[in-house]
């Protein structure tokens, strides 16, 4: 099993690079579990043809004890959905509500029922407090990918996000395995993006260019990989999962 | 009447039982407390608790020294505002880096409500600050708002354990007893420990009262036998991490489960059955078949004091006997193959913790069972008032107890 | 003394939102204290001329029990300067932080001392756990704004920011007085953000158009107010000020 | 030597002060104890616990019953783990509408660690549903990590009962006695009450052993006089939400600064100041000429069990002496304005927790201190050995009593 986390900053297109490498990983014939970590829950919009799926916490909130398939949804690109989602806005506690989302997905044995090849984690690199580290820590994730853009905001998230992982890595879990671009394509973004990889000590893994068929897929509620999937985009994806199958670390 | 209660197949682990009534009941002590009774146990084994000054203050009544009587150090950290925010990683590390120095042997750290809740990464800890140290260091983590009974206070402090084991050479006449304290002299001995001594086996126990070297030795053994549920998920451990097969008898109710678990006993161990338990196991089954003519179609209701409700319930619905409610202090992950049974016999009877029994009594009265199990106040149902005794007991002798306890009661 | 919170998904623009608005109110004679509640600790940048100021957790980190001088910052504006700041990424708890940081303020009276005119809070709008909704509790804040431009993601976290404030309303704490659009200027953003104002129940305040200036500006650490005081852009800002002094609660 | 220490004017809160020696020191109990101790004790005052079910257990201990002497209900809400993540406003909401409904007068929410931890936001909580509600709510947030020491039980308690109280008209002849309870019969009275009732004044003693209707009328008076650093931060409260002035005596060490207080009380409460005080203020002002001539330039030290370390040394410095080094057990925002006076004379000294005398005693040597205070085990240093007595009384016999003490230890 290939366990997989993409951090980035919100709106840096993070939910849209991994559903579509999931998507392009499901069509090579591999099962793939994608897990969202963020509140706002979205991470597998474009596999749900736009809908928004129950999150974890949701379930767990109303209804106490959910049973596995409450929570884990069959996309009809065929990767299984998972939204661990967030705490009422205003109260509770973010972290801790990752964490028990994590937990309830053990308790229930979610990876010995689905026996995926792969498990993809979309999180949130805003905040990173104890509970937002989860998904690289206990095992859950072995390679740890940050998509940015060559903003300032989001690369300053990044070198934040690489620092969590290094503090991690010492102690034997997640490591980074570079960078993935997602261009904005203004002037000079490309070698911002590179100086950045090189102060963050980490590489640019793919330079993943801008298409207007994301956007246009997107208002389907699909991937590129689903929509056009003989586009040069979809290709793209296609390569970029390759990629992250091939390297990094294994179980 | 019990819609605010699950049904036991919905329950996947203590936090699922609600309360049978609303009670002012102040509820359990925390986990952390029988944690720290127990490391004060096991000879050889030192302890740091992190957490507030009340839990520290609170653990001092169980363990009320900081060093312990063969040396060992029981110390305690105190997390501050600041550690709240920021975690208490380099605090932990300097305590640890000092018991170390002081010459503590191996560590269980026992993490608390807070640390559980900010997310403290004390596997990430250890895995950085034991190269470091000559210690071993290990950690249980006993959030009490995630543990709200006292068991995973054992359970999580057994399962624990294994984090100090040393990978070594196995050892085929060597038998771990899991769950069993060569000290509990209240209790009696479980005719299957007589007999495989007998068979020059070699025991070695498990539980709180061994110690630290019986459990670095452990992962030599050819065999795990456990005897408790506290111990169970140590032996889970132990055959993922080390290979070591592990073989339950405690929740073996039924004379035939007994049987195949005796028989997979002396594959295990190498040696060849013999004759020593048939007669036991025909007591047992006559008892058993006996049971099945009268309970049939009776319905039961457990209240506290039931050591193992689950795996008691599927056999008791085995025989024929009907689940109505089942009153459970923890759920153990190994109790989902028994939850099965009862699921699978057409039963699904809801779960519940009761709390105070003066007010549950009136409830569990309206459900008109035939027969109540566990520990009532005052009561014109026919009940069997306490079950607790069976604890550390297993095989057909705990059987043919129980049962007749039951048919006793029945008045024939 | 008026307090306003403004909060926004992180990228929207929201940081450069805030400092403008207080340069504008600063322009005006009014003392005004700008609190950063974003673990990013940015919100100043450019009213400290594109430094990063010590945040409130990390002179606490490391200090232990600061004084008022080691947390405020006076910038160039006159605009005094705080960033709470955020935890070390991966451990420890980031609502408690914002809480700490509110409460370490308040030990140490910095209203009290600086009586500002006006407070302003740029909080981050993503992550909105018990610690998060600080600025609009407690009576920190009156008036809540909300940030967004026309993109989904933007809206959807104001529909959910909106939602925290409407729960504390009832609480008798800040009110949501309107969104402030920061125009990302693509087809049909504006009738997006109006439908969106609609559903949410709250008015657009004001529309602030997309101008280079913004960029020019922060390229020099700077707002648009302190760099192109006479531009159309910083007008807006100080249109955008007044609007906001006049209208809403008042302590 | 004490580097680790801070300094006085460094403090701001009780969470800037450090233990003097690494302790294996289990830690202060849980503020949470004294608020429900505080309780019980306020008639017609119900509490609702928010905690762990430990929290709730431990709270029992002090408070044991659910129902007080006068009807009044202590009950407890547990957290479960949902309520961790999602908050618990419902649950506590609506236990709060089961206790209108049975009938509280009103109720005081003590919450502990979890729910400060997860930023519960019970003020928000309690304006939503009074309005539906008979009884009064109000509430005291107790995280021990964030209140390491046991007073901020006491005064953030105290504090809390403002929310309790009615806006009223002012009586003039009416004044509040803050910080000392009508029952405390082992403590002598402070000489200023007796006299205050002899001008015919109303007096009210608003302390535990207070009732709750004491509380709600407070407002009415024309002055508060506060006898206690636990009361202070009430008056303060009092003084911005009805405009009710108050005097402090409970700090005032200085004959000075008793007699300005004396007569800042005489014109509020509208009488004229007569000379009852005259002999006992003469009696202070001699001895402390004495105390200035012998002790001046002499250092001294505050172990455990000095009532209000701050203002003490406060005093003491201005008389001449030279503070070493405090233990100081609560930092109260009031405490800044002595820790200015000391400043101002030149003095910033070390401050600390002290918490295993035996071994601080050594270092404490190490500073060579002319002059000891406090509790000590066992020293060749003088000191005057405890100065708890002293506790719940106030003006010119304290200082006089005080200083004798001290002269006599300096042996002449």
């Amino acid at each position: 099993m290939k366990k997989i986390a993409v951090y980035g900053k919100g709106g840096i297109g993070k939910s849209t690079t991994v559903s579509n490498i999931s998507a392009a990983m499901a069509s090579m014939g591999l099962t793939v579990l994608q897990v969202g970590c963020d509140p706002k829950a979205d991470s597998s919009r474009n596999l749900t043809g736009g809908q928004n799926i129950p999150t974890v916490l949701e379930v767990l909130r109303k209804k106490g004890d959910p049973e596995l398939e409450d929570l884990v949804v069959k996309s009809t690109t065929g990767v299984l959905c998972v939204e661990s989602g967030g705490p009422i806005p205003g109260v509770g506690c973010a972290g801790r509500g990752i964490i028990t989302a994590f937990e309830k997905l053990e308790e229930l044995d979610a990876f010995g029922v689905y026996k995926p090849d792969v498990v993809m984690y979309d999180v949130l690199g805003d905040v990173v407090c104890g509970g937002f580290a989860m998904p690289i820590r206990g095992g859950y994730a072995e390679d740890v990918c940050i998509v940015t853009s060559g903003e300032m905001m989001s690369l300053y998230a990044a070198a934040n996000i690489s620092h969590a992982v290094r503090s991690f890595g010492k102690r034997g879990y997640a490591s980074l395995r570079g960078l993935i671009l997602n261009a904005k394509n203004f002037e000079g973004e490309q070698e911002l993006v590179d100086r950045a990889a090189a102060e963050i000590d980490t590489p640019v893994l793919y330079r993943m260019p801008r298409n207007q068929l994301v956007q246009q897929a997107e208002a389907d509620g699909k991937t590129v990989v689903e929509a056009f999937p003989d586009s040069e985009m979809a290709q793209h994806y296609r390569t970029l999962a390759k990629l992250l199958l091939e390297g990094g670390g294994d179980v | 009447m019990f819609d605010h209660l699950k049904r036991l197949s919905a329950v996947k682990s203590g936090s699922g039982i609600k309360f049978l009534s609303p009670a002012v009941f102040p509820g359990n002590h925390c986990p952390m407390r029988i944690a720290s009774v127990i490391v004060e146990d096991i000879r050889g084994l030192s302890s740091l608790l992190v957490g507030t000054p009340e839990c520290a203050t609170h653990s001092r009544l169980f363990s009320p020294l900081p060093e312990g009587r063969n040396g060992e150090l029981h110390w305690l950290y105190v997390i501050d505002s600041n550690e709240v925010v920021f975690g208490c990683r380099e605090g932990v590390a300097d305590a640890l880096r000092k018991m170390d120095r002081a010459g503590a042997e191996a560590i269980l750290i026992i993490g608390t409500c807070i640390p559980e809740l900010i997310g403290e990464d004390m596997e990430g800890l250890i895995h950085e600050i034991q190269p470091e140290l000559k210690a071993q260091v290990t950690f249980v983590m006993l959030g009490q708002f995630k543990n709200v009974s006292y068991p995973p206070g054992s359970w999580k402090t057994m399962e624990a354990m294994a984090s100090l084991m040393d990978r070594c050479e196995t050892d085929s006449r060597r038998i771990n007893v899991l769950g069993r304290s060569p000290f509990e002299e209240h209790i009696p001995e479980p005719a299957v420990t007589g007999y495989l001594e007998s068979k020059e086996l070699k025991l070695r126990y498990l539980a709180p009262g061994a110690s630290l070297d019986d459990f670095r030795q452990a992962p030599d053994a050819a065999l795990n036998v456990v005897l408790s549920p506290f111990a169970q998920p140590l032996a889970v451990r132990m055959e993922r991490e080390f290979g070591v097969p592990f073989i339950a008898l405690h929740d073996k109710y039924a004379p035939s489960d007994i049987d195949r678990a005796y028989g997979d006993i002396a594959r295990a161990a190498g040696y060849e059955p013999d004759g020593r338990f048939d007669e036991e196991k025909r007591q047992a089954e006559n008892i058993q078949a006996k049971a099945e003519e009268r309970l049939k179609g009776m319905s039961f209701v457990f209240s506290q004091r039931i050591d193992m409700p689950v795996p008691l319930a599927a056999y008791l619905t085995e025989i024929g006997m009907v689940p109505l409610l089942l009153h459970i202090e923890e759920y153990y992950s190994a109790d989902s193959a028994h939850t099965r049974k009862i699921k699978d016999a057409g039963y699904d009877p809801p779960v519940c913790r009761i709390t105070n029994i003066a007010e549950d009594e009136k409830l569990i009265k309206e459900l008109n069972p035939d027969i109540c199990m566990g520990y009532f106040l005052k009561t014109d149902m026919k009940y069997v008032p306490d079950m607790y005794d069976f604890y550390g007991q297993t095989g057909y002798g705990r059987t043919v107890n129980i049962l007749k306890r039951i048919l006793e009661v029945t008045g024939e």
